[in-house]
């Protein structure tokens, strides 16, 4: 699944913020430092960009959302957490390949207790932790997961997508095998089965409560743009939208109550006022500051970042419906004009890897062996020639106002684009124009920042380059690929599926559908003292990892 | 009685006005590219998914009909629902045009005490260092740009001397809002005894009006000294001092004659300020009207920027109904 | 008894003796000599603008960098030689494109004014003239003011951008909406102006004398209106340049990487934050002299205009 | 200077009360109509700077001299520089004029070296002035009786209360109708008579040794402009009031005034007792602004006839009056002509004055 939170982020909170380019000229250092506790305190003050428009999953993706529900509602498993490699303080899920472990994946049971796939790869059979309680008081049961999955069935938001890759169309491929069992039932082998479980889009709501709920056979969506019924670690206690959210630990929670058992969710749109209410102390965590401040920070006393490898890409889609760009030549003569080095260094200010694939490196089956794209003028200038751009020519590059990354990016390539005669216009557009101009796929050049969340080749893959996908932004078309994507999510066996997507990169990195930049890390700054920081592959925080150290 | 007929004369042309005001508003908010209903949905929806919500929506009828319905709308009082917020625009518009009116009022009171001593002075010192800076203050303070200034006097007054709270919203993020009953944070605060909330929002409030008070106080200045020195030469104070009267009478007097044109500029800057102070409020992360405003207009979100434009037409409307009533207190010719 | 109706040919306030069109030209040119030795102020403004036109003009000539090429090996520096004004988050010579920006500033704010001077003009002379008089131009000419009426009580800024947003970032928008937004400001003073002169005599001789009413704007009605609006362009170019500014802070304004003061300052504003002060510093300061400097120079067409002031100025050549 | 005078009865409104406040006012001499001058105006030169232009000489060597209780008429056409003059004796040249040269003494004091605060509290109270278009004279926004009191509250330092009373005995005394309501009126409510009185009783109020009417009732009625005369010269003679009397009417002079100033470009030209001017004036343009009055067909065929045609530049000729001179003869060419007594009393300037 793609990250429609970064989409989000860029979409209504970042607009906030970038209306205000920075604005308030804040400058570190000025605030005074937190204010000692005698005894630390258990309230977690966050300042985000923006408050979650709807709690409800199904119609909203907004960045506060998706904090949210990784902290209201429980899915029925996870992925087992390891120390991240890049920072000392940080974990991560571990998503690689396990041959030694069941399905080859390294999971662990969160309201289901046991699972099993069968052979075949057509069921799954899930038996559910007893005597879990939602924030109502109503147990949970195997109603609740079929509740849960019959909505996507019949609200048409998001929930379509999370089933189709599925292939679950009708309610009764979900069955109810007991109180305490529930079982999926798929027309084809499934290797996304388990991970979709994970998945945070797919949380489990308490039907009991939402049935109550229901008005106008909306399944609650009414109530659940403003409550909570889950099963998770935390409950609404007020959301304010425009001003903040506060949650609260459930003392009630299966794994017991969170360390941190007050949340209060700021907005703060101007990412300059969240990095002075970080160093002043005000909040432990500020949200999606911009690279060059997250760099003021490395100096700061009492604060601290971690930056570790994430989901997220930026790239540039190269329209292959458009000239020039339905010439092989020149989208990747458009790749070897990227000053990619330079815009590491400058916009990310060191903050980000080169984009060397098409999947994020970080995920399973990721192939690095087809990069070739490493700045080279002359090569791209002999491209450009040789595809019949002797002149070179006229293009258009949209970016969007909302995200302060795109404007410099867009310019350093401007630069050296000019250098083999490519003239590109920028094109700056509002974030409403923006989205607009992405799903219309009518920009010959348009940036685009996203991350899939299933850390699964597959379901990459399929998102960005099958041509059926609605999000292959770029209108790439190769027959070949489509078809190798799709026999790839119906193969069960690893080695297999290794195959095949690794020619899957292949093909895709030699036609260059991409202008390819970087794979952003994930940062999180918080005050020194505050443990526990976990990357999820969906970019959202949990705050029950979170504890107060010394 | 005049008075009576005279408000109701003005309350009578409002109405077609305020339709007129509507009707561009929402013809120029619909032309602007890009649809809400993919906005909300996110890049993830379908094109189904978006088609059943643009019905849902009603942004698959024709653009008359849409007008129509959000008239009728209107007409009871409901200005539609921010698809940013998800709240009723009324309610958002209850909490952000009081913040907008709380700094652009006490940014006028500045500008106020600033531009008509220095106006009057000016007037009065003719070819003095007053007059000079008089004149000088009132070109370079139309020539500033208030959101540049801004941004000298954080760099200044919060960076380098940190004598001034954090250029961030209206009060800080750790003290409770005070409960609700101007809308002005100043206001409630002494009403409801909360002592650090008033703190708290005057330190806020310092540089943003500050911002406003120096730029603003230029128009102010040039008008106040340009009609005093008119009226410190016209007859009658000529006559005045041929009179004897005291030159402070003569100068008293003069200045009570400035008075309307300076009441008029005053208003007039008023009414412009609440749309015109949204650079002020997008730096100083005020969160007011005028932001969220222009933040519709950048997110497709009709309902904000109709029920912004209403309600800064409405307020003009009746500064300038209160500016007339003034008129009709000091100057008795219009009374007849 | 009656006064005696007496007229002295050569009175002591009369002006002194006819000039030819010639003279006129010469005592003009001394006039405005003398004011501007007076008033070194007013010198100064057009002292700005004529070195801002043409700082703009040799642009290519002095600039030491190119405007809109990015250098990431020289990015965020602070003023040294090489780069005094520094650069910016791109690595662009901030001097360079601070040398190059009042070609689009001027350009769009001159354009800009120029047009809505034009149409407020015409159509306000139109108004003005028909006003009153019955028929369906009367009709025609009020609707005209309530449109005038209803663009005016839009909040400014947020019309701007919504026009912006509907036509595309492009100079023509920017031009657009600022031609939009002035408009009813010279519609409102050309109306003014021509009510008072339609009372005039030698407006109702030429009407009586059955003269055209599209000639009796032409000859009479125009050219004895434009002083307060020429007073106006001067004043009204500076404001245009700093809401050209304004929209490219929000966003709005010309397209990245077009070397254009507001975008500037909005785009060196972050950098501010942490402490390089320099990329939006230096255009606010170029921004601000210019604006200052058309200030100026509409105060002293303000003040050539005013027959009032150009007697003090004669009583201030006593006291100099 | 003499020391002030209480309880002088020379009043309208009682003044024994109010003069003690004041003691630093200046003086009067006693009511004899013979005496020291209330206003000397000597060789008095103002101009007028134009840009571009040589400045405009708006009055060249005038002198006048008031003795008290005399009312002097000032005749002249428009532009010959009688405002100016009126401002000048007030120190009030509105730039870009200034006075270039000569002195003004009032009871023999030298008002040019007074200072400001001096003259202001001179002004008003001592030296008065009735101005024409009261209109626009008065505030606009200010009722009719408290601009009226102000007056009498800063110079004779009574309270509002007295102040107002005193401005209802100067309504009266102006022959307002309804007075009451008249103090509670403002500027715009007034017609242009009744404005004029209230004028005139602003310049009273204080009773003034000296007052001059510039141009006052010209823009009047010609009944109400009768009336407003009569009214003029009861309470200035009720006074022993000097007074200056600005007109371009010499028919009012004729029955208004104790004596005529003849005002042509800036300079004196006649000075005649008023019966020994209309029974004949000496200067050629006396005798035009007289045949013009007379409506004597033979007079006014002698008198204006065209000039005859010049021999020389007539316009830049010495006498100012040259150019339009029916008399014109070589000499006027040649030489300015002074200001010369032909009788007891009477000053002329011209060559051939006019014998009879």
């Amino acid at each position: 699944m793609n990250d429609p939170g970064s989409g989000r982020l860029t979409r209504r909170s970042v607009i906030k913020g970038a209306v205000a380019t920075g604005a308030a000229g804040i400058v570190a250092g000025t605030a005074p430092p937190a204010s000692a506790a005698t005894e630390p305190s258990h309230t977690l003050v966050i300042a985000a960009p923006a408050t979650p428009q709807s709690l409800d999953h199904e119609y909203d993706v907004s960045l506060g959302t998706i904090d949210a529900v990784g902290a209201l509602y429980d899915n029925l498993l996870e992925y087992a957490k390891i120390p991240d490699p890049d920072a000392p303080e940080a974990r991560r899920e571990d998503i690689g390949v396990h041959s030694d472990k069941p399905y080859n994946l390294n999971l662990v049971g969160k309201l289901a207790e046991k699972w099993e796939v069968s052979s075949d790869g057509t069921v799954g059979r899930f038996t559910l932790r007893q005597g879990v309680k939602s924030n109502w008081g109503n147990e949970f049961t195997a109603e609740d997961v079929k509740w849960t999955w019959d909505r996507k069935l019949n609200l048409h938001g998001l929930g379509p997508f999370q089933t189709g890759v599925l292939n679950i169309f009708h309610e009764d491929q979900i069955k109810v095998d007991g109180r305490y069992a529930v079982s999926f039932h798929l027309p084809k082998p499934n290797p996304l089965l388990l991970k979709q479980m994970v998945n945070l889009s797919n949380p489990v709501y308490d039907q009991a409560k939402c049935k109550q709920e229901t008005v106008d056979n909306d399944w609650a969506h009414k109530f659940l743009e403003n409550n909570s019924a889950g099963f998770g670690p935390y409950e609404v206690a007020q959301l304010v939208r425009g001003q903040q959210a506060v949650y609260k630990g459930r003392a009630d929670y299966y794994r017991g109550k969170p360390s941190m058992d007050t949340v209060i969710f700021k907005e703060v749109p101007t990412s300059a006022t969240r990095l002075s209410l970080l160093q002043g102390g005000s909040v432990d965590i500020a949200q999606f500051l911009q690279p060059l401040e997250y760099v003021t920070l490395k100096r700061a006393r009492g604060v601290a970042i971690d930056a570790v490898r994430a989901s997220y890409a930026v790239w540039i889609e190269l329209n292959a419906k458009m000239k020039p760009f339905d010439n092989v030549q020149v989208r990747q003569a458009m790749n070897y004009a990227l000053p990619r080095e330079e815009t590491l260094k400058t916009v990310f200010q060191g903050l980000a890897d080169k984009q060397t694939g098409c999947i994020p490196a970080i995920y399973p089956d990721f192939a690095d062996q087809f990069w070739q794209y490493d700045t080279d003028l002359a090569k791209a200038k002999a491209l450009l020639d040789e595809a019949g751009f002797k002149n070179g020519f006229k293009s258009t590059l949209s970016y969007n106002a909302g995200d302060p990354v795109q404007e410099p990016l867009a310019i350093l390539y401007q630069t050296s684009l000019r250098k083999i005669g490519v003239d590109i216009v920028l094109n700056k557009v509002p974030a409403a124009t923006f989205y607009d101009f992405v799903t219309k796929r009518e920009q010959p050049m348009i940036f685009y920042r996203d991350s899939p969340w299933v850390p699964d080749p597959g379901y990459s893959t399929k998102l960005y380059f099958h041509s059926k996908s609605y999000v292959d932004y770029s209108n790439y078309v190769n027959p070949e690929v489509d078809a190798l994507i799709t026999a790839g999510l119906e193969t069960i066996d690893a080695t297999k599926r290794k195959e095949i997507y690794t020619r899957v990169q292949e093909i895709i990195m030699g036609e260059a559908p991409w202008g390819f930049i970087a794979w952003p890390r994930y940062v999180l700054a918080r005050r020194a003292n505050l443990k526990g920081f976990t990357y999820y592959t969906s970019n959202n925080l949990r705050f029950q990892d979170f504890s107060r150290g010394a | 009685m005049a008075v009576v007929r005279y408000i109701a004369g003005r309350l009578a042309f409002l109405i077609p006005q305020i339709i007129g005001i509507v009707l561009v508003s929402f013809l120029l908010i619909k032309a602007v590219p890009g649809d809400p209903a993919t906005l909300m949905l996110g890049p993830m929806a379908t094109p189904q998914t978006i088609a059943e919500l643009r019905a849902q929506l009603g942004l698959d009828k024709p653009l008359p009909v849409q007008f129509l319905i959000y008239v009728d709308k209107l007409a009871h009082g409901n200005l539609g629902t921010s698809w940013q917020t998800t709240r009723p625009v009324l309610d958002d518009l209850r909490v952000r045009f009081p913040a907008t009116l709380e700094l652009v009022t006490y940014g006028m009171l500045l500008a106020l005490v600033i531009g008509i001593p220095l106006g009057v002075a000016s007037a009065l010192g003719k070819r003095g260092p007053l007059a000079k800076l008089g004149g000088f203050y009132g070109l370079v303070a139309g020539a500033l740009p208030d959101f540049w200034l801004a941004l000298i006097l954080i760099y200044i007054f919060y960076s380098l001397l940190g004598w001034v709270a954090s250029p961030i919203g209206r009060i800080d993020v750790t003290v409770t809002t005070p409960h609700m009953i101007t809308g002005f944070y100043t206001v409630d605060s002494l009403l409801t005894g909360n002592w650090e909330a008033f703190r708290s929002s005057v330190h806020h409030l310092i540089l943003p009006v500050l911002t406003l008070g120096l730029v603003n106080a230029g128009p102010i200045l040039k008008m106040t000294q340009a009609t005093m020195e008119r009226t410190l030469e016209a007859d009658f104070s000529l006559y005045g001092r041929l009179c004897g009267l005291p030159e402070k009478l003569v100068i008293r007097r003069a200045f009570r004659n400035a008075l309307p044109s300076v009441i008029t500029i005053v208003s007039v800057l008023y009414g412009f300020l609440i749309g015109g102070a949204v650079l002020i409020e997008i730096v100083f992360s005020w969160g007011g009207a005028g932001q969220y405003a222009v933040q519709g207009v950048l997110n497709s979100d009709f309902n904000p920027v109709l029920g912004f434009v209403i309600f800064s037409a409405l307020f003009s409307l009746v500064v300038y109904l209160i500016v007339d009533l003034i008129y009709l207190a000091i100057d008795p010719r219009i009374r007849r | 008894m009656r006064p005696l109706p007496l007229t002295s040919p050569g009175g002591p306030t009369a002006p002194a003796g006819r000039r030819t069109p010639g003279a006129k030209v010469k005592f003009a040119t001394r006039y405005f000599l003398r004011l501007l030795r007076t008033h070194p102020s007013y010198a100064a403004g057009y002292v700005i603008v004529t070195v801002v036109v043409l700082v703009a003009i040799a642009a290519p000539v002095i600039a030491p960098y190119s405007p809109i090429t990015a250098d990431p090996s020289v990015y965020l520096q602070g003023p040294s030689l090489a780069h005094p004004f520094g650069t910016d988050n791109t690595g662009m010579d901030v001097l360079s494109r601070v040398i190059y920006a009042p070609r689009i500033d001027l350009a769009i704010a001159v354009i800009g004014t120029a047009i809505s001077a034009i149409i407020g003009t015409l159509l306000g002379a139109w108004v003005g003239y028909f006003q009153g008089t019955p028929g369906i131009r009367n009709i025609a000419s009020g609707t005209t003011m309530r449109a005038a009426d209803v663009l005016q009580a839009f909040p400014v800024f947020v019309f701007a951008i919504a026009l912006v947003a509907v036509f595309g970032q492009s100079i023509d928008s920017v031009i657009f909406a600022i031609a939009f937004v002035n408009i009813p400001i010279y519609l409102r003073l050309m109306r003014s102006q021509v009510l008072s002169i339609r009372r005039m005599r030698y407006v109702e001789a030429a009407f009586v004398s059955g003269m055209p009413d599209r000639f009796i704007i032409r000859d009479h009605i125009v050219p004895n209106a434009i002083g307060p609006v020429l007073a106006q362009l001067s004043v009204n170019i500076g404001w245009s340049i700093l809401l050209t500014a304004g929209l490219s802070f929000v966003g709005a304004g010309v397209r990245a990487p077009t070397p254009e003061w507001g975008a500037m300052i909005a785009t060196g504003f972050p950098n501010v934050m942490t402490g390089q002060w320099w990329p939006s510093v230096f255009p606010g300061l170029a921004l601000a002299v210019t604006v200052y400097g058309f200030a100026l120079i509409g105060t002293s067409i303000e003040f050539m205009a005013d027959p009032r002031r150009r007697r003090t100025l004669a009583a201030a050549q006593v006291s100099a | 200077m003499t020391e002030a005078m209480p309880g002088e009865p020379r009043s309208l409104v009682t003044r024994a009360s109010i003069r003690q406040g004041n003691p630093g006012s200046v003086g009067r001499a006693s009511a004899a109509s013979e005496g020291p001058a209330v206003i000397e105006v000597r060789d008095l030169e103002v101009a007028y700077y134009v840009y571009g232009a040589e400045p405009t000489r708006a009055l060249r060597n005038v002198s006048v001299r008031l003795r008290p209780g005399e009312i002097l008429g000032l005749v002249g056409e428009s532009g010959a520089g009688k405002t100016t003059l009126a401002r000048a004796i007030m120190r009030v040249v509105p730039p870009p004029g200034r006075i270039e040269r000569g002195e003004i003494f009032f009871m023999g004091t030298d008002l040019g070296a007074m200072g400001d605060a001096e003259l202001g509290r001179l002004r008003g109270r001592d030296l008065a002035m009735i101005v024409a278009n009261p209109r626009g004279e008065l505030n606009p926004l200010l009722r009719i009786g408290p601009q009226i009191a102000t007056i009498a509250e800063v110079h004779l330092g009574v309270s509002r209360k007295r102040g107002l009373e005193m401005a209802l005995d100067m309504l009266r005394a102006v022959a307002i109708p309804d007075p009451e309501r008249r103090l509670r009126a403002y500027p715009h409510e007034l017609s242009g008579g009744m404005a004029q009185r209230i004028v005139i009783a602003m310049a009273l109020i204080c009773s003034p040794r000296f007052v001059i009417s510039d141009d006052a009732t010209s823009g009047l009625d010609v009944t109400v402009q009768a009336q407003v005369l009569d009214l003029l010269r009861k309470l200035v003679r009720e006074q022993n009031t000097s007074m200056l009397y600005i007109t371009r009417d010499i028919g009012v002079a004729a029955n208004f005034c104790d004596r005529v100033d003849i005002i042509y470009k800036g300079e004196i030209v006649e000075d005649a007792p008023t019966e020994a001017f209309f029974s004949g004036p000496a200067h050629p343009y006396g005798n035009l602004l007289f045949a013009a009055f007379s409506h004597d067909a033979e007079l006014r065929r002698r008198w204006m006839g065209s000039a005859p045609s010049p021999e020389g530049d007539a316009a830049e000729a010495p006498c100012l009056y040259a150019d339009r001179c029916v008399k014109r003869q070589a000499r006027c060419l040649a030489e300015h002509p002074a200001l010369r007594e032909r009788a007891a009393g009477r000053l002329v300037r011209c060559h051939f004055p006019v014998e009879r």
